[in-house]
């Protein structure tokens, strides 16, 4: 008789370092903290508004301190990855039939990034005015 | 063109050593030798101890992978000119065990594969004599895709969810229930639901994508299981609104 | 859960990019002036806008928390511990959407 | 341990596993075990591309079906198989598509067809150019939901074991562990397949090197038709992958150095642009391998560094039909030669590919042992002759996989239990290969005289033969027999010992390779693949009949011949292109 003697892999907690497409995947997964930040972010600057002018001012004072900067030019690079990196993969997790025929996934990425455009510019105008 | 090239081989004996090491040997560096060439020309000429699995070289039978520089792939086509001048580190599949040297144990995916039902599922068999189902090419279409898994098991190699937690149905399985699912003859998916929608099913992908990017067969099985969670979920959703509804 | 959770990926993929380059780099930065307050405060005072945003607050937190959630599972190999993050992840986000539905139907 | 089932089943390819579920159904109470030394779904028959054969288009009869293959056969065929064969095979395909198989359809819904060579007719259901692919995994994923069947995944059956005359179990060894055990069956089934990888140039995987005819050689059952080898007219240089028929079928032409359609000089017809059933390009494989040979007598062939060409050209058929008819042949180009079909010319040599002949059975698939079957490229129901047409081999496979399955779960049901004589046959196999793994005293590789057995056994038993050639190769073969039985073996472990079981199939396939000699030696004619340059023409006087061969006690091969079995179709000339 024998004994059977397997080897058994064991993941590091630092498996994610070890390929570069899975250190994407672990950022793009971060993405999530900043998406979480943007909204306390916003959340402030309506508490804020509804705190009249003169907090409104202080809000927007504080928002201008170089840490609040930094802090929000990051979120908006991970905003920016979270977008794209959500709307590449839309198209195969999601099949759009067209009179019985399957839209070949490339044409859906178009409408997704015009969608995109046209909402931020909605925004940007509701915004600024 | 150098004439040799190096190859860096895992190599784990069990009766001899516990971990896994690697040997070097050197082959020559052919214009049409797959790294799988590469590995025959060893056991033949330089040491026959190594073990590793192929059988149809053309890259359909699914039994040849292993990861290359890192990379899951099939060895019976990946070229040994495309890592030249070399050397070439050759490992056996991640996340599985290692029974010796490049091969793994492959019992877990057997069990799944079993677990979601790959089968075709008729609520009345229809008799052979009344001919065939009719299919449209554009019904065949729809699951086709997902019908061309070899099973090589390269996908459960590059995701990272497998390696973490075995219990996690994984990519191919999951493909193949929705080739199942999709084939207009089927009328199995209710039955794989209750398989599929379990925390280990579905829901365990985070979708990190890469078992798509290493199937040698275009399955995209992340594909499929981003899919299928829209199915699993709409089921939930539809069961909530309506408990008692039909099956 | 997963149909917020994408719902929201897709929302926070639409809309969050735009607004907070605006009012998180471009408006501090000075680049562009401030938008007055009167006017934003018409703006938000608006029904519409004050459910959407509410909408918009809610599935994002949903979308972050959930994501976290597998992030640190994975991540850092604590599946072990999944009842316990994924109550902190959703708890997160739930308190963030009602200080964000009290914000709006109540301070405003 | 040991293991005790009803019915055991070695091979999981179509055939083996085709067979599993007819026991399944025909009786759910039998316990079947499916023993295989690869993974089912690794199993040869995955590479199967072209298609499958059954009688189907409102203007096709079965009739007709029977007539391209027993001609096909040149006259080899037992044509009550062929018939039983050919009504049967409609209706198995039949049963895969409900089962789940993508085959190929028409716009309607109905299953589409394709010709294929040697066919009067389109009866070849296809799906695309993966056909074995989608059957072989149909059928496996399709025998998980049958509870009474088991299966030994990688295990390698080493022998079979015999109580007086009945076969009543084999000995396995469980490659990842290295334990050797006895599976105690009242019926085993042989489906391990071909043997092309006795030979150095063969289409064939790596596996198929007939196991399951060398144990059945062994344990006394007569082999047949062994010198009868197929070569395939299409294979690609250096790795022998198989360019598939249905390339010819949709509308491929074979060229030469000058880029002419050689086969209209070897009588198969004259050109025309489209395909014509039974003509030229689409003639049987013998023919067109052997006007390979011719032409590279004339010097029209061109030369590469894995030897003399000739061009495959599917240029004319244009992107849309490859991709969607042969996407399969344009990964493989792509790949493994660095061309595009659309673009370019494929080349192409003959190359080994099926063995018509194997270990003799009746039309149920039972051997001359009793409770011994066999079903697949492994057995020889005689359905072939002397050469096979291109997409019977599948519908084969399912058609005496499940008459086997049927009558070996019959004979099971009624059967006894093994004597205990068989216990000390398996103790003696276990320590045989104990032995083994402790060293066996020669020196040489085993690489080297497989070698050297596939150079032999070309040189003499290839497209072309001569009786002073054979002779020689037998005696080379019986001195290879005995260096194979010493050859040295690197590797002592017990885990996973690939070297172990190659040294078993090396020493099986030097029985077969001996098998094939001796059956060409004794046939001096000419017919279908078996052709003599020293007996140029047919013979049915003396040869209308089946070779067996048996081995004796100090295993030398002894042939006997025995009559063909003809019904309703006599014999006649075999004409191609008119
Ligand atoms: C490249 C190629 C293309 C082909 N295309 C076509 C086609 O288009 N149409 C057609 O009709 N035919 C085709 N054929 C022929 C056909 O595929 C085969 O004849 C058929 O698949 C054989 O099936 P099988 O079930 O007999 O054996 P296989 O599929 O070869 O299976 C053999 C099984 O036996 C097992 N086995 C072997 N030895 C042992 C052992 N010692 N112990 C345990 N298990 C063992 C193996 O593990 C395997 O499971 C093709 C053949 C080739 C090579
Ligand atoms: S899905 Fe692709 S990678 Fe995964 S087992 Fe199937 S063929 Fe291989
Ligand atoms: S890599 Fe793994 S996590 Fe999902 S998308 Fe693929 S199964
Ligand atoms: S050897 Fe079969 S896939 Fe590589």
């Amino acid at each position: 008789m024998t004994t059977q003697r397997l080897y058994k892999p064991r993941i590091s907690v630092l498996w994610w370092l070890s390929r570069r497409s899975y250190t994407l995947f672990v950022l793009r997964e971060l993405s999530s903290l900043f998406v979480g930040w943007a909204v306390v972010y916003l959340l402030l600057l309506i508490r804020a508004v509804a705190g009249g002018p003169v907090a409104y001012q202080r809000f927007l004072h504080w928002s201008a301190s170089p840490w609040a900067i930094v802090l929000n030019v990051v979120t908006a690079a991970f905003l920016l990855y979270h977008t794209v990196t959500f709307i590449n993969l839309t198209p195969q997790a999601m099949v759009v039939q067209v009179r019985g025929r399957r839209v070949p996934p490339r044409l859906l990425l178009g409408p997704l990034y015009l969608a995109w455009l046209v909402v931020s510019a909605v925004l940007v105008w509701l915004v600024v005015g | 063109m150098p004439e040799e090239i190096t190859l860096q081989v895992a190599r784990y004996r069990p009766e001899q050593e516990d971990r896994p090491t690697f040997d070097e040997y050197k082959v020559p560096l052919r214009k049409d030798w797959a790294v799988l060439d590469g590995l025959n020309y060893i056991k033949d000429e330089l040491d026959g101890t190594l073990s590793y699995r192929w059988s149809c070289r053309m890259g359909i039978c699914g039994s040849c992978g292993a990861r290359v520089n890192g990379e899951p792939k099939l060895t019976c086509g990946t070229f040994l000119t495309d890592y030249a001048p070399g050397p070439v580190r050759i490992e056996p599949l991640a996340n599985f065990p290692i029974i010796r040297d490049l091969v793994v144990d492959l019992t877990d995916f057997l069990v799944k594969l079993g677990a979601v039902q790959p089968w075709l599922i008729r609520d009345e068999d229809k008799p052979v004599e009344e001919g065939e189902y009719l299919q449209t090419p554009a019904e065949l279409d729809e699951y086709k895709q997902f019908s061309m898994c070899i099973n090589c098991m390269l996908c459960y190699s590059a995701c990272p969810v497998y390696g973490l937690d075995d219990k996690f149905l994984g990519p191919a399985a999951i493909a193949l229930a929705q080739r199942y699912n999709l084939d207009s003859r089927d009328e199995g998916a209710d039955r794989r639901l209750t398989v599929l929608s379990q925390p280990e099913g579905v829901w365990g992908c985070t979708f990190v994508g890469e078992c798509s990017r290493a199937c040698p067969k275009g399955v995209d099985p992340a594909g499929a299981i981003q899919r299928y969670k829209l199915t699993a979920a709409t089921a939930a959703v539809k069961k909530l609104l309506m408990p008692w509804g039909q099956r | 859960m997963w149909l917020l959770f994408s719902g929201g990926g897709m929302v926070a993929a639409l809309v969050l990019p735009a607004l907070l380059i605006l009012l998180g780099v471009v408006v501090p930065l000075g680049l562009l002036g401030a938008p007055d307050h009167a006017h934003l405060l018409a703006v938000l005072r608006f029904p519409l806008t004050r459910l959407t945003l509410l909408a918009v607050c809610f599935l994002c937190l949903v979308h972050a928390a959930h994501r976290f959630r597998y992030t640190l599972q994975d991540g850092l190999k604590l599946t072990r511990f999944d009842g316990a993050i994924a109550t902190v992840c959703y708890s997160a986000a739930l308190l963030g959407s009602a200080a964000a539905a009290y914000l709006l139907f109540v301070s405003l | 341990m040991s293991a005790i089932h009803d019915v055991v089943i070695v091979g999981g390819g179509a055939a083996g596993l085709r067979a599993a579920i007819a026991v399944a159904e025909a009786d759910p109470r039998l316990s079947v075990a499916i023993v295989s030394k690869v993974y089912p779904m690794r199993s040869h028959t995955v590479s199967a591309e072209g298609g499958a054969a059954g009688v189907i288009g409102a203007d096709d009869t079965i009739e007709e079906h029977i007539y391209d293959t027993i001609s096909g056969g040149d006259w080899l065929c037992d044509q009550d198989a062929v018939e039983a064969f050919i009504t049967e095979a409609p209706r198995e395909l039949l049963r895969l598509e409900h089962w789940g198989c993508p085959w190929s359809r028409e716009p309607d819904g109905h299953i589409a067809v394709r010709p294929f060579g040697g066919m009067k007719k389109m009866r070849t259901w296809f799906a695309a150019d993966k056909t074995g692919f989608h059957l072989l995994h149909t059928l496996f994923q399709t025998s998980l939901k049958y509870p009474s069947v088991m299966r030994y995944d990688e295990w390698h059956v080493t022998r079979l074991l015999v109580d007086d005359g009945r076969v009543c179990g084999v000995v396995a060894l469980e490659l990842m562990s290295g334990r050797v055990e006895a599976i105690y069956g009242k019926a085993v089934i042989l489906a391990t397949g071909g043997c092309g990888r006795v030979f150095p140039f063969t289409t064939n995987a790596a596996i198929k090197t007939g196991d399951g005819m060398a144990l059945a050689y062994h344990a006394g059952a007569p082999l047949k038709d062994m010198e009868f080898v197929q070569y395939h007219p299409t294979g690609l240089p250096f790795t022998g992958i198989l360019i598939t028929e249905a390339a010819r079928a949709e509308g491929g032409w074979m060229l030469n150095k000058d880029g002419y359609r050689y086969l209209q000089d070897y009588n198969l017809g004259t050109p025309s642009p489209g395909p014509v059933l039974r003509s030229m390009e689409l003639g049987p494989r013998d023919r067109l391998s052997q006007a390979f040979v011719k032409e590279q007598e004339k010097g029209r062939t061109i030369d590469t560094p894995y030897g003399p060409v000739v061009h495959l050209d599917l240029r004319h058929l244009g992107e849309k039909l490859i991709d969607t008819k042969l996407p399969f042949v344009r990964e493989l180009c792509h790949k493994y030669q660095n061309i595009d079909p659309v673009h370019e010319l494929v080349p192409v040599r003959p190359v080994v590919h099926y063995m018509m002949g194997g270990v003799h059975t009746d039309i149920n698939g039972a051997t001359a042992l009793t409770g011994l079957y066999a079903a697949g490229e492994t057995a020889c129901v005689s359905i072939n002759g002397a050469n096979r047409l291109g997409s019977n081999s599948l519908p084969e496979c399912l058609v005496f996989g499940a008459r086997a399955g049927t009558a070996a779960a019959a004979y099971a049901g009624a059967a006894a239990p093994a004597g205990p004589a068989v216990e000390a046959q398996a103790a003696d196999e276990q320590r045989r290969l104990e032995a083994d793994l402790r060293g066996r005293g020669g020196r040489e590789r085993i690489a080297t005289i497989r070698t050297e057995m596939q150079t032999t056994i070309e040189g003499a038993a290839g497209i072309y033969r001569d009786g002073d050639t054979l002779a020689k190769a037998a005696d080379k073969l019986r001195e290879l027999r005995e260096r194979a039985a010493v050859a040295a073996l690197d590797d002592a472990s017990r885990t996973f010992n690939t070297e172990l079981t190659t040294a078993l199939e090396l020493t099986g396939m030097i029985d077969l390779a001996e098998a094939i000699v001796h059956s060409a030696l004794r046939r001096e004619e000419s017919r279908g693949a078996h052709q003599r340059t020293d007996f140029p023409a047919r013979d049915d006087e003396r040869f209308l009949a089946h070779s067996l061969v048996y081995r004796e006690a100090d295993g030398t091969p002894r042939v006997e011949h025995r009559p063909v079995t003809i019904t309703r179709w006599p014999p006649g000339e075999r004409v191609y292109g008119r």
